[in-house]
């Protein structure tokens, strides 16, 4: 045989994590849970920095409230509230099956994860917006 | 087979030879019947087409493992996939994440270092075989084709994970231990890049051809490590027995 | 340059077994398989450990070296067979005439057999036709079709031999009437190479006919393809033969997760060129539930043919099922004039450390090289070290 | 002459290192916790309060109660710890290992540190203000 050949095709590489061809929900599952997660200890700096602007006072602060209160802002918490509902819903699914508990049950309680998250997305942009 | 025009499918084949600088893509027309399998085609590709294809085959029937691929991107045994409903055009690529050796050819050599801690208890010496078995003794399902390893979006970046197939062959191991020390095997897993880098997709169960259900095994073992160290926790055991 | 040097052509059961037993001898080895090893007929059989009963009535040569072999190779390769036993079963008047005669053959080929009242075998083997007349026990197994071979090449690695896969032989090196090596191109790199050799040995299975043709020789060998028809679901856990004379469909074993349903016979001149004709499979589901009715409906996972080389004079049988299943070795500087060239053809899976038995004594008699067969007791590695075990130096 | 033969550091890497089953059921546990805590922190700071952010007094005044004091605190702490150890486990997952990987996850550890030492301090100067 000549050689180890080529290493780089369909090698080791997070962009297969997004190669959508033949993969299954557990998969889109396993990729949204990372992206949120990474997403949201992100944010949790973002979210200390912008607290940082209480140390500057009652007028910094009440112009950065007025700020946060545009829609654009608003349809951010929303993506917020989703985020944190896909991580902690999945998660949840995640913990149990991943500790070996309903394993059979591993799709029904993704589907309903998602049947959750939805819910939550609803009821938080309904309390936001309306 | 019907006597009309046979339907004809587009292969776009993944090319590579020692020493290009890419892989390439070649496109083959090819007739197929109701049964046709990706298999059949390729090997009719490599008969009248374009005989330097290279691909592994060997059983024909599901049984060797050799013929994994990618068709249209998923994980398949060419032997038992038939073009019949997969469309006009048809890529077919070789498995992910080991080294191409040539075409549709992977080096399997990693999956089976993987597999090697186990002992491959999966094929059982029936001179071993315990009073307390069945009286017949059989080989068990896994054929060590390799999709599930290919198919698992963990060992898609982790080059040290153990994968689906050698976990599942550590929860036979513990199912059934032949002789093997359930503690070494349980040692041999709990680790980083062992059951715990898992990430409960189900992708290899889903491709898994043989029904073997990598994913369950592995949680079968971090059910069995997560009581092992609980009950440690509680005082119910004795300090860790290991070295 | 010091030691022989054999080129095997094909990589199928017999170049395994070959290329393990020369290297055991001390001799240089390199084996070309222009495909991936044991893609040619090796793989397809349907895992079938013969006991050589199937062989006794009709062929005793086979069945004799069937079971002396089937003992050998649990020994040399214990893991490797489910070690399950066979029953041959008869469900018609027909049949059970043909019992008395089998039981004598089997005794006179050493092969033991146990004889069964229908309620017996339909205790230990609940998946048979409840209308069974009777059933004989024999030694059969049943084993992976590749595994088994990847032993010997494992086997054969660790001994040194240099094994090539996707390495096509393209032609015969030749000096007038001598073969002096092969010529081959290599698959993976796109090179072509010659590789001189003191002797080249023909193991190509169905294939050796075209070989030996490079060289103006002549091997009295037909390809007879049979079907063979995967079926999900084990439904039977012993190896079930009808008890009657080979014919199709006769034979129902599980495979792992498997069954498999086999087979029929016919004969074509071109074993890459091979069909598998709907009625066969319909045969197979039609004759297999007769032995085991759970057959008629199972769900299809795979039909398939598989060329088996058949010696026998070419021209002469046109069904297959009447040609010897034993195997022949041929050195064709005797049978034409071809020096340096010899071909190992016919035989079964079963009998394949036997056939490379044989012609490694040809081989090392033409060479002068007197060390004596070491296979019958050297025990084979598993069969995953012919992935991890690397290349020899 | 007998060759030393170097200790194979694969197979037997710190033997004292916590096990991967430890950190599971820290992740575990710190995750069933911020699914609680994160709807207490959702609800309590912005969903119940009109607009969804509250002005710098009221903060203030909010903080100063010592229960939410502790819950933010607590949530500060899990929340740290869940993310940081979810980047660590990111990381494995790209096939980190060996030095680079030890150096890492103390690196991580650090900032976990000062992350929370960090945000116990915003909490405490904006309570104990004004």
């Amino acid at each position: 045989m000549t050689g180890k050949g080529l290493r780089a095709v369909g090698g080791r590489h997070p962009s297969r994590w997004l190669d959508p061809r033949g993969r299954h929900l557990g998969t889109w599952a396993f990729v949204l849970n990372r992206l949120t997660g990474l997403g949201l200890v992100a944010y949790l700096y973002l979210h200390l920095i912008v607290l940082s602007t209480l140390l500057r006072g009652p007028e910094a602060w009440d112009g950065l409230v007025a700020v946060f209160r545009r829609p654009v802002f608003l349809a951010l918490d929303v993506l917020l509230v989703l985020g944190l509902a896909v991580h902690g819903l999945n998660g949840l699914r995640v913990a149990l099956v991943g500790s070996g508990l309903l394993v059979d049950r591993h799709k029904a309680l993704l589907v309903a994860a998602g049947v959750l998250v939805g819910l939550v997305g609803l009821v938080a942009a309904v309390r936001t917006f309306a | 087979m019907s006597e009309d025009q046979p339907r004809m499918v587009l292969l776009r084949v993944f090319r590579y030879r020692s020493g290009d600088e890419a892989p390439r893509y070649d496109e083959f027309r090819v007739p197929i019947g109701p049964r046709t399998t990706v298999l059949d085609a390729l090997l009719g590709v490599r008969r009248l087409q374009d005989p330097t294809l290279t691909l592994r085959h060997s059983c024909l029937h599901a049984s060797c493992g050799t013929c994994g691929m990618r068709v249209n991107g998923r994980e398949v045994l060419a032997c038992v996939t038939r073009l019949d409903g997969l469309g006009d055009r048809v890529v077919v690529e070789p498995l992910a994440g080991a080294p191409v050796v040539g075409d549709l050819v992977v080096d399997m050599e990693g999956f089976y270092r993987r597999l090697g801690p186990s002992g491959r208890p999966l094929v059982r010496a029936s001179e071993q075989a315990a009073p307390e078995l069945p009286d017949l003794e059989r080989f068990e399902d896994c054929i060590e084709c390799g999709l599930c390893l290919s198919a698992c979006p963990v060992a898609a970046t982790d080059p040290r994970y153990l994968g689906p197939a050698a976990l599942a062959a550590a929860g036979r191991l513990l199912e059934e231990p032949r002789g093997a020390d359930p503690a070494a095997v349980l040692g041999w897993v709990d680790d980083a890049h062992g059951a715990w880098r898992c990430h409960v997709a189900f992708e290899c169960s889903e491709v898994c051809p043989a029904g073997v259900e990598p994913a369950g095994a592995i949680m079968g073992l971090r059910r069995r490590l997560l009581r092992d160290r609980l009950s440690r926790l509680a005082g119910l055991h004795d300090r860790e027995a290991r070295p | 340059m010091d030691r022989p040097h054999v080129a095997i052509v094909g990589g199928g059961g017999t170049g395994a077994a070959l290329a393990h037993d020369l290297a055991l001898r001390g001799l240089r080895v390199m084996l070309l398989e222009r495909g991936e090893l044991t893609s040619g007929t090796t793989g397809r059989h349907h895992g079938l450990l013969h006991s050589g009963a199937r062989y006794a009535v009709a062929d005793a040569e086979s069945a004799v070296e069937c079971i002396q072999e089937n003992r050998i190779l649990r020994r040399i390769a214990s893991g490797s067979f489910e070690e399950n036993g066979g029953l041959f079963v008869a469900v018609t008047d027909e049949d059970m005439d043909y019992k008395p005669g089998f039981l004598a053959a089997c005794a006179a080929c050493g092969i033991p057999t146990g004889e069964l009242t229908p309620a017996e075998a339909l205790q230990i083997e609940p998946s048979l036709n409840p209308a069974l007349k009777a059933a004989v026990w024999v030694p059969d197994a049943t084993m992976d079709a590749m595994r088994l071979p990847l032993r010997f090449f494992a086997s054969a690695r660790r001994n040194g031999a240099d094994l090539c896969p996707f390495t096509e032989v393209t032609g015969l090196l030749r000096h007038g009437a001598l073969v002096t090596g092969v010529a081959v191109h290599d698959h993976l790199s796109g090179r072509d190479a010659e590789v001189p050799a003191d002797l080249v040995v023909n193991a190509t299975g169905p294939w050796c006919e075209r070989l030996a043709g490079m060289a103006g020789a002549d091997v009295p060998v037909r390809p007879s393809p049979g079907v063979l028809l995967a079926l999900r679901g084990r439904l039977c856990n012993r190896v079930v033969n009808r008890l009657h004379p080979a014919g199709d469909g006769d034979i129902v074993l599980p495979q792992r997760a498997l069954s498999v349903v086999g087979t029929s016979a016919w004969v074509v001149t071109d074993p890459d060129d091979l069909d598998v004709p709907e009625e066969h499979v319909q045969a197979m589901y039609r004759e297999g539930a007769r032995l085991v009715p759970a057959v008629a409906a199972a769900g299809f996972r795979a039909a398939w043919s598989a060329a088996r080389p058949l010696v026998g004079a070419a021209g002469g049988a046109s069904s297959g099922r009447q040609l010897s299943r034993t195997f022949k070795c041929f050195d064709h500087a005797v049978t034409d004039g071809v020096e340096g060239l010899v071909t190992i053809t016919g035989g079964k899976a079963t009998t394949l450390r036997a056939m490379a038995e044989a012609a490694a004594d040809v081989v090392c008699a033409k060479l002068g090289v007197q060390v004596p067969c070491r296979t019958r007791e050297t025990v084979l590695e598993p069969h995953t070290a012919y992935y991890t075990g690397g290349r020899a130096a | 002459m007998a060759t030393r033969t170097r200790p194979d550091r694969t197979q037997a890497a710190s033997p004292r290192r916590p096990r991967p089953t430890v950190a599971w059921m820290a992740q575990v546990v710190s995750g069933v916790l911020l699914l609680v805590l994160m709807t207490v922190h959702m609800v309590a700071q912005h969903f119940v309060v009109e607009g969804g952010l509250r002005t710098y007094q009221d903060v203030v005044a909010w903080i100063r109660n010592p229960v939410v004091f502790a819950v933010e605190a607590l949530l500060l702490l899990t929340v740290t710890w869940h993310g940081i150890a979810g980047v660590h486990a990111v990381l494995l997952d790209l096939g980190l290992r060996g030095r680079a990987e030890r150096i890492v996850a103390r690196s991580l550890l650090g900032l976990a540190v000062v992350t929370v030492a960090y945000g116990l301090w915003l909490l405490a100067t904006i309570a104990f203000r004004g």
